[in-house]
């Protein structure tokens, strides 16, 4: 589905992606992995055309880099940015009205995932708290039919039932449409991802199945840092 | 290491000596100035510039180190330059002290008002001081007591100013006298920036918030740089005052304040020689633009082009758009991007999508 | 190379019977008030030509004219004649806005050199140095010629409708001295200087009924004051008096133009006078306007105080003093005492419509009824 | 949920005489709708509490009314006995009072070590001087650079802020808290964007600001394993009232809190 | 009595001039976020297209048609000042003020190369320069023209930005300009259209302000920028309604203070509106406080 190939990317003079390279399959998700500052993010932003570079990112059998972030979200290029973004000075409506593309956009998804949304509707979205921020942030992505999604640490700051909740639903939505999933909660990534990606240093440290990764503790703590030394959460 | 320290230090001082023994130099530099350095005319318009470089200078400690957008500057400019002319010509005082209390009641103005308007902040704030400055200007305009000269401006009357201000034999004393004032706010300036206060004048820039969580009083911060920013102001009122012989009502209009603004723009905002360096520079276009319209070389253009040429404020603002354009971060920032630009040409090369992306390596 | 940093107005060593005389004109060329300064600087050419007889030698010696834009910025005029002192220019003329005048003529006094300023109105010019003169005429001139409309004085309502501003302020002041002073009751309307909007004021203009209005304006927002003062009737009501300023404004009156009576310092038309040909003659399309006469005198007066003074200031002073010669206007005379310019004034009327309006003279008025109260010498 | 009966008993510090910080039927009401709704909570000398809740109980505007950034409509706060409720922001952080904020708010435009370093004098005073005394501004430096070993950013001292990744600045957060070192830190969501790998090495320098230095600690964290690693005591939060405050282990052990907060494991 | 008619409904057609320049700025400032200095010269470029054409017209509808024509170069102007110098600056905003102000100097002195600094007579048809008598008072019809005018631009706007889709998207792309694009709006042609109808409005203003002033000078727009400015922040930034109420609370407080008050003092009652609404309400009055 999308087709990443020695990506580099710049950001004020710094060399932030050096060649990276990796696919995202046409169904599932791919989880994008790493620490902190290895440039995860980067790599999406940069895939949609937010940063400048170089290398080559076909989208569906078609060269895409270069193309204006708007093109390729209107060709199904569904983007949910890691800090949010969403517009505070809108109302919570007005927030999801923006994001409809479609004559009949997916309400009932959105609201009976959050129906704290629904209550909230005409609240600023600035005044929203963080976790409900984020809420309208996935919101937003799932109104539209889209054929791929790019969604940057999507459970950030919720609670950890909605993160069950949220997981879920990414669950259900990726048996239709693929996911390329940026996440550092490891037990979302387990419920969820079937391929992975490693990333360190702006270049891709790992490629391969997710449960490969994920089954391999050895692995995990070079990949990742998380070592086995800390006791596993207690049983409640 | 230690001495690039050391060259830091002494660059400044070096070109503060050099500045100062200009006046003995004889050169002739066609086209730059009119007569050799050492004539009055040109140590004049040095002289102006030198004050210029000095207000934006203080104007930038507001706007560049602190994020203070104000509209309303040449207000403590204008209350510098008519309060000295007051003191001297209407009240006889002796010009020394007729200097020291300008300058200490510019900064208590600018203390006074600022204590109102620092209770907004951004766009409402640059309107808040606009609004005083125009308070300012209305006043000045309308001549109360017959001390401002109204429309007609305050001319600095001669016998109470020492003799070895008057007249055109001594404008190089004119010259010494901006430029140290230039060196004093330089100095100031300098001192707040790379002391602790500076350190926070960048945070509060970044993030008021957070400097507060931190246990440090913004307002309290803000204030005293706004006031102490209308004091460095209100002494360029001063030697704005005595470099040209008086005040006029020019001096309260909005338009200075844009100026200082567009002065440190060009400049750099922030930088350590930016807003003087822009300062001097629009000064010196400003003046000289005016002499340009009477070229030769333009009254030979044919008409299209001879029309808006000769309009100096249209070459100015041209200049003025096409710095913002091809040299962000100002003058100061050329040689920050230059290389930049030096790393990025060395680099791979850039795709398509560089023309559009933040801060391209490669954009101009 | 080195010199010494009071390189003095010495500068120009090149004194001599021989060498050029040397005229700095720091004037408007852009700005505001760009336009005043063409026409001046078009009289000031001609009446240089004019007073050397075509051949801008004064007893054989060259004059060398340099012009130098103060874009109305009484700091760029500064540094313009500090410019000029310093490199040993000993006339200056110039100055069309008053604010400027103010600012250089100081300068003349502390440098010792001739300054003669130009058409800034302003009364403060007069008797504020020795050392300066004038080749304009100055408000209180406008305000008696005012006053030459309303016939005998005694008893008559005059209101003075002005901006209240510098400029506004001097002229209620003036006309209370003039006409307060024949006997006439003044009262004045004082408009905010930065009101747009004059309609009321015009209403309490027509409801005060005044036999005279005296409007003394300035500034963009005339055509607007004008377009209220129709509209409230108040042209149509009484005697409306007004300087006339120069050519290109005048559609700006719309309307009220044909209904006002202009007493005129100068407009095309007023003279027939062999300077006033050369002056003709020499402008451009032929068409003279209000500001060329003070440019054309100014010229003369030069002339006649390089003559007689050579390049001792202070000859040159002593000979413009009482100086009386024939100019574009008439007869002009300078009093010795406060160097106050008498000259003769005019009242006008304007007809025709559109942008196609010429001036007649109704009436010359004489220097003797239009000379202002003698001041005190300052510097 | 089911409002604790005695919740203001319970709330009290167990046992020891001295409160760092008491919150004081604390409440807060915008446009008629109660967001903070008579919250009373006290933090003993040295006490980790932390605080839990769905997402919009309240927790943020809690801390936001115990810094000062919002004016409670009713209640009272006391750090260390003193009334601190109608004090300013500045006052409260300078008697003592330090927080993170939930979405990063680091100075953009400043290094990452000059961030530290401005925390750092603003703490020890004398920020008002323009004249720079270079021994004590190397003590300074001295001292950020520490804390920046802390918490792993030493690596990144010398680049601005603004140009760190959202996990980084998250690091720099706590950064500036502990140059403050401050007695009662209140911390929003620590480890939010924490890369997972990161997360141990965090949670060891937030500990020993209870155990070592016998700071008083106010923390609200999604991350259970890191609130139950912790905390001393855990308090719950739901539509802007305090539910109950408990050990950890009986908190965990409540079926409301199993349902309306932690929902199914995944 | 006919004095009070007269200052009443000569303030609301101050007011209404106020609201007419404002409304564009507030437009271009709150959905844009572009403090924009050059209003002054788009303004004037709207007189002087309406001045230029109305010479040239004549007939019953010349006048109207040269207003439409000062309005279509406002707008274009307008939408070529953002296409040009506003969009590649998005990012640096503080920037895109400065370069209006640069704009604005050299667009006024382009004026002034072109058709010289001093005023020219308007051509506005007969019937505007006439009075209508109101209630004892001899309002001039001009002042009518602009309430009208003023009327129909507020309901314009307010349709423009309850019911088309514009309107929230330059709201949410003034916040993040990225973030709108990652949603597949092309942000930058709904700025573009901002821009323009920014500078129709202020061609408007120009037309209607030049029947008003009577003339056309290049310095005129810039003279009434101020008032506008200080309309906009008392309106609140970017509210049209606002706007309005503060453009009529200032026509009227000016129009009062300057007849009854001393000179000068209607300006500085004006400020101190200005200096009283931002204290208590920092947003301005329509504004939304935090
Ligand atoms: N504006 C910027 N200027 C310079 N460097 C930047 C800028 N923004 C990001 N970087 C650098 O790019 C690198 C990658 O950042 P990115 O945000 O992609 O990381 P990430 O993998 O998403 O990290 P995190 O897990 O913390 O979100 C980091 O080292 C960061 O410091
Ligand atoms: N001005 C306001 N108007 C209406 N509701 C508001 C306002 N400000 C905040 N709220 C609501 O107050 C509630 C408390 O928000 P707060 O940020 O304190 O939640 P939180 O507990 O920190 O949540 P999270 O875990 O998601 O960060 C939220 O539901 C929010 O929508
Ligand atoms: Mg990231
Ligand atoms: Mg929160």
């Amino acid at each position: 589905m999308l087709d990443v190939r020695e990506l580099s990317a710049w950001i004020g003079g710094s060399h932030i992606l050096q060649g990276v390279t990796f696919e995202v399959a046409g169904t599932g998700v791919t989880a994008l992995l790493g620490r902190n500052g290895v440039g995860k993010t980067s790599t999406l932003r940069a895939i949609l055309g937010e940063l400048p570079a170089t290398g080559s990112v076909t989208f569906d059998g078609r060269p895409v880099l270069g193309a204006p972030t708007h093109r390729l979200v209107r060709a199904g290029l569904g983007y949910a940015p890691e800090d949010r973004c969403v517009f505070a000075g809108l109302t919570v409506a007005e927030n999801l009205r923006l994001a409809c593309r479609v004559p009949d956009p997916d309400y009932d998804t959105v609201y009976s995932l959050f129906p704290e949304l629904r209550a909230r509707s005409r609240q600023r979205a600035g005044t929203l708290s963080g976790g409900q921020q984020q809420m309208v942030a996935i919101g937003r992505l799932l109104l539209n039919p889209n054929r791929l999604l790019l969604i940057d640490e999507p459970t950030k700051g919720l609670a950890p039932k909605v993160v069950s909740e949220v997981a879920a639903v990414l669950a259900r939505v990726a048996q239709r449409v693929p996911i390329l999933l940026v996440e550092q909660n490891l037990a979302v990534v387990r419920r969820l991802a079937s391929a992975a990606v490693v990333l360190a240093a702006g270049r891709v440290a790992w490629r391969g199945q997710a449960a490969d990764l994920l089954g391999d503790a050895e692995r995990v703590r070079t990949l990742l840092g998380v070592g086995s030394s800390r006791p596993e959460r207690e049983p409640r | 290491m230690n001495h690039r320290r050391v060259a830091r230090a002494l660059v400044p001082v070096a070109v503060l000596v050099v500045a100062a023994v200009l006046p003995w130099s004889t050169v002739d530099i066609p086209g730059v100035f009119d007569g050799p350095l050492n004539s009055p005319g040109t140590l004049q318009l040095l002289a102006l510039c030198l004050v210029f470089g000095g207000l934006a200078a203080g104007y930038d400690l507001l706007f560049g180190r602190a994020g203070l957008l104000s509209f309303g500057h040449a207000l403590y400019v204008a209350a510098g330059a008519y309060g000295v002319g007051i003191l001297v010509t209407h009240a006889h005082w002796p010009l020394w002290t007729a200097v020291v209390a300008a300058a200490l009641g510019g900064t208590a103005l600018a203390a006074l008002l600022g204590a109102v308007a620092l209770r907004t902040r951004g766009i409402a704030f640059a309107m808040v001081t606009l609004a005083f400055a125009q308070v300012g200007s209305i006043l000045v305009n309308r001549d109360p007591g017959g001390l401002t000269g109204g429309e007609e401006g305050l001319t600095l009357s001669a016998s109470g100013l020492p003799g070895f201000l008057v007249g055109v034999a001594n404008t190089v004393n004119l010259y010494w006298l901006a430029l140290a004032f230039l060196a004093v706010v330089v100095f100031v300036v300098h001192r707040v920036d790379r002391g602790p206060y500076g350190r926070v004048l960048a945070g509060l820039r970044d993030d008021e918030r957070r400097v507060a969580v931190l246990g440090l009083s913004p307002y309290r911060f803000k204030l005293v740089t706004f006031a102490l920013s209308g004091g460095l102001a209100a002494l360029g009122g001063v030697a704005y005052a005595l470099v040209v012989g008086g005040a006029s009502p020019q001096l309260t209009a909005s338009d200075l304040t844009l100026s200082l603004l567009v002065m440190a723009v060009l400049g750099g905002p922030g930088t350590r020689w930016g807003a003087v360096i822009g300062g001097i520079g629009y000064t010196y276009l400003d003046q000289r633009l005016t002499s340009l319209g009477g070229t030769a070389a333009i009254r030979h253009l044919p008409g299209v082009l001879r029309g808006p040429l000769s309009q100096p404020l249209f070459v100015l603002g041209t200049v003025f758009i096409l710095a913002v354009y091809f040299a962000p971060g100002g003058l100061a920032g050329l040689g920050r991007r230059g290389a930049a630009l030096a790393r990025a040409l060395r680099g791979p090369r850039i795709g398509r999508s560089a023309a559009r992306g933040e801060r391209a390596p490669s954009e101009p | 190379a080195c010199g010494s940093p009071q390189k003095a107005a010495s500068g120009g060593s090149t004194v001599g019977s021989s060498a050029p005389v040397n005229i700095g004109v720091v004037y408007s060329q852009t700005g505001a008030l760009a336009s005043y300064g063409q026409e001046y600087t078009d009289g000031f050419k001609a009446g240089l030509a004019y007073a050397t007889n075509g051949t801008n030698k004064i007893g054989g010696r060259q004059v060398n004219v340099t012009y130098a834009d103060d874009a109305g910025d009484p700091a760029k005029a500064v540094s313009a004649a500090k410019d000029l002192i310093g490199k040993g220019y000993k006339i200056l003329a110039g100055s069309t806005a008053s604010g400027v005048a103010l600012q250089v003529a100081p300068l003349a006094a502390q440098n010792k050199v001739l300054f003669i300023s130009g058409p800034a109105a302003t009364d403060a010019v007069t008797g504020i140095n020795k050392y300066t003169f004038r080749s304009g005429r100055q408000s209180y001139q406008d305000v008696l010629t005012a006053k030459s409309f309303l016939g005998d004085a005694t008893g008559k309502k005059v209101l003075v409708f002005a901006q209240d501003d510098a400029f506004g302020k001097s002229n209620v002041e003036a006309v209370k001295a003039v006409m307060g002073g024949a006997g006439a009751t003044v009262t004045s309307i004082a408009v905010p200087e930065s009101a747009t909007d004059f309609t009321p004021f015009a209403s309490q203009a027509k409801n005060a009924r005044p036999d005279l209005l005296f409007v003394a304006w300035a500034g963009t927002t005339a055509s607007t004051m004008w377009q209220a003062l129709d509209q409230q009737g108040v042209l149509a009501s009484t005697t409306v008096v007004t300087g006339l300023d120069i050519r290109a404004t005048w559609p700006t009156f719309g309307a009220a133009g044909t209904k006002v009576s202009f007493l005129a310092h100068y407009f095309d038309g007023a003279t027939d006078n062999p300077a006033e040909q050369a002056l003709k003659q020499a402008v451009p399309g032929g068409a003279t306007d209000l500001f060329d006469p003070d440019g054309f005198a100014a010229a003369q007066l030069i002339v006649h105080a390089v003559q007689a003074g050579g390049d001792d200031v202070d000859a040159m002073v002593k000979a413009l003093e009482g100086y009386s010669f024939d100019s574009v206007k008439g007869k002009l005379t300078v009093r010795a005492s406060d160097h106050a310019l008498l000259q003769p004034m005019f009242q006008a009327k304007l007809s025709g419509s559109g942008t196609n309006l010429t001036a007649t003279l109704v009436k010359a008025v004489d220097p003797s009824d239009t000379t202002p109260p003698v001041v005190a010498m300052k510097g | 949920m089911r409002r604790d009966a005695g919740a203001g008993g319970v709330a009290g510090p167990p046992t020891g005489p001295a409160t760092d910080l008491a919150i004081e039927a604390l409440s807060w009401r915008v446009g008629g709708v109660s967001i903070v709704d008579g919250v009373n909570l006290a933090l003993a000398s040295g006490e980790f509490v932390a605080v839990i809740g769905p997402n919009g109980a309240g927790k943020t505007s809690l801390f936001n009314l115990v810094s000062g950034l919002r004016r409670p409509t009713a209640g009272r706060v006391r750090l260390a006995g003193a009334d601190i409720t109608g004090l300013p922001v500045h006052r409260r952080a300078r008697l003592g009072l330090g927080r993170t904020f939930q979405s990063s708010s680091v100075f953009g435009s400043l290094r990452v070590d000059e961030n530290v370093r401005l925390a750092v004098q603003a703490h020890r005073g004398g920020s008002m001087r323009a004249w720079r005394r270079p021994a004590a501004d190397r003590g300074v430096a001295v001292a950020a650079d520490e804390i920046l070993a802390q918490v792993l950013l030493e690596a990144r001292s010398r680049d601005t802020a603004g140009a760190l990744s959202h996990g980084d600045k998250r690091k720099l957060e706590i950064a500036l808290l502990l140059a403050g070192s401050p007695r009662v830190l209140l911390l929003d969501e620590p480890m939010a964007g924490v890369s997972a790998g990161d997360v141990p090495a965090l949670v060891e320098v937030i500990r020993s600001l209870t155990r070592v230095h016998r700071r008083s600690v106010l923390m609200v964290e999604h991350h259970m394993d890191v609130v139950l690693d912790l905390a001393d005591r855990v308090a719950v939060m739901h539509h802007g009232a305090l539910l109950s405050c408990d050990t950890p282990a009986a908190v965990m052990a409540d079926r409301t809190v199993q349902e309306a907060y932690l929902g199914e494991e995944l | 009595m006919g004095t009070v008619v007269l200052l009443t409904v000569t303030g609301l057609g101050l007011g209404a001039l106020y609201f007419l320049i404002a409304s564009g700025l507030s437009l271009v400032f709150g959905l844009a976020d572009v403090l924009n200095f050059a209003h002054g010269l788009f303004l004037s470029v709207g007189a002087y297209a309406t001045w230029w054409a109305g010479s040239r017209l004549s007939g019953p509808w010349g006048f109207t048609l040269a207003v439409a024509f000062g309005v279509a170069c406002g707008a274009a102007v307008g939408a070529l000042v953002e296409f040009v110098l506003i969009r590649p600056l998005y990012r640096r905003p503080t920037e895109q003020v400065l370069v209006t102000v640069g704009l604005s100097l050299a667009g006024v002195a382009l004026l002034q190369a072109a058709w010289g600094a001093d005023s020219r007579r308007y051509p506005s048809p007969r019937w505007t320069r006439g009075a209508t008598r109101i209630l004892g008072a001899d309002v001039p019809n001009d002042r009518l023209l602009l309430i009208g005018a003023a009327v129909v631009v507020l309901a314009g706007l307010l349709v423009f930005l309850r019911r088309t889709r514009y309107g929230l998207v330059i709201r949410a792309g003034v916040e993040n300009r990225a973030m709108v694009a990652a949603l597949g709006i092309d942000v930058r042609r709904a700025f573009t259209l901002v821009f323009a109808i920014g500078g129709a409005l202020a061609g408007l203003a120009g037309a209607l302000g030049g029947v008003y002033f009577g003339a056309v000078s290049p310095g005129q727009g810039a003279s009434l920028l101020i008032f506008a400015f200080i309309v906009v922040v008392i309106g609140g930034m970017g509210s049209v309604t606002g706007s309005a109420y503060a453009a009529v609370a200032v026509g009227l407080l000016q129009q009062f203070v300057n007849y009854y008050g001393t000179s000068g003092a209607g300006d500085i009652c004006v400020v101190a509106l200005l200096a009283a609404v931002l204290l208590v309400r920092p947003a301005g009055i329509a504004g939304r406080t935090a």
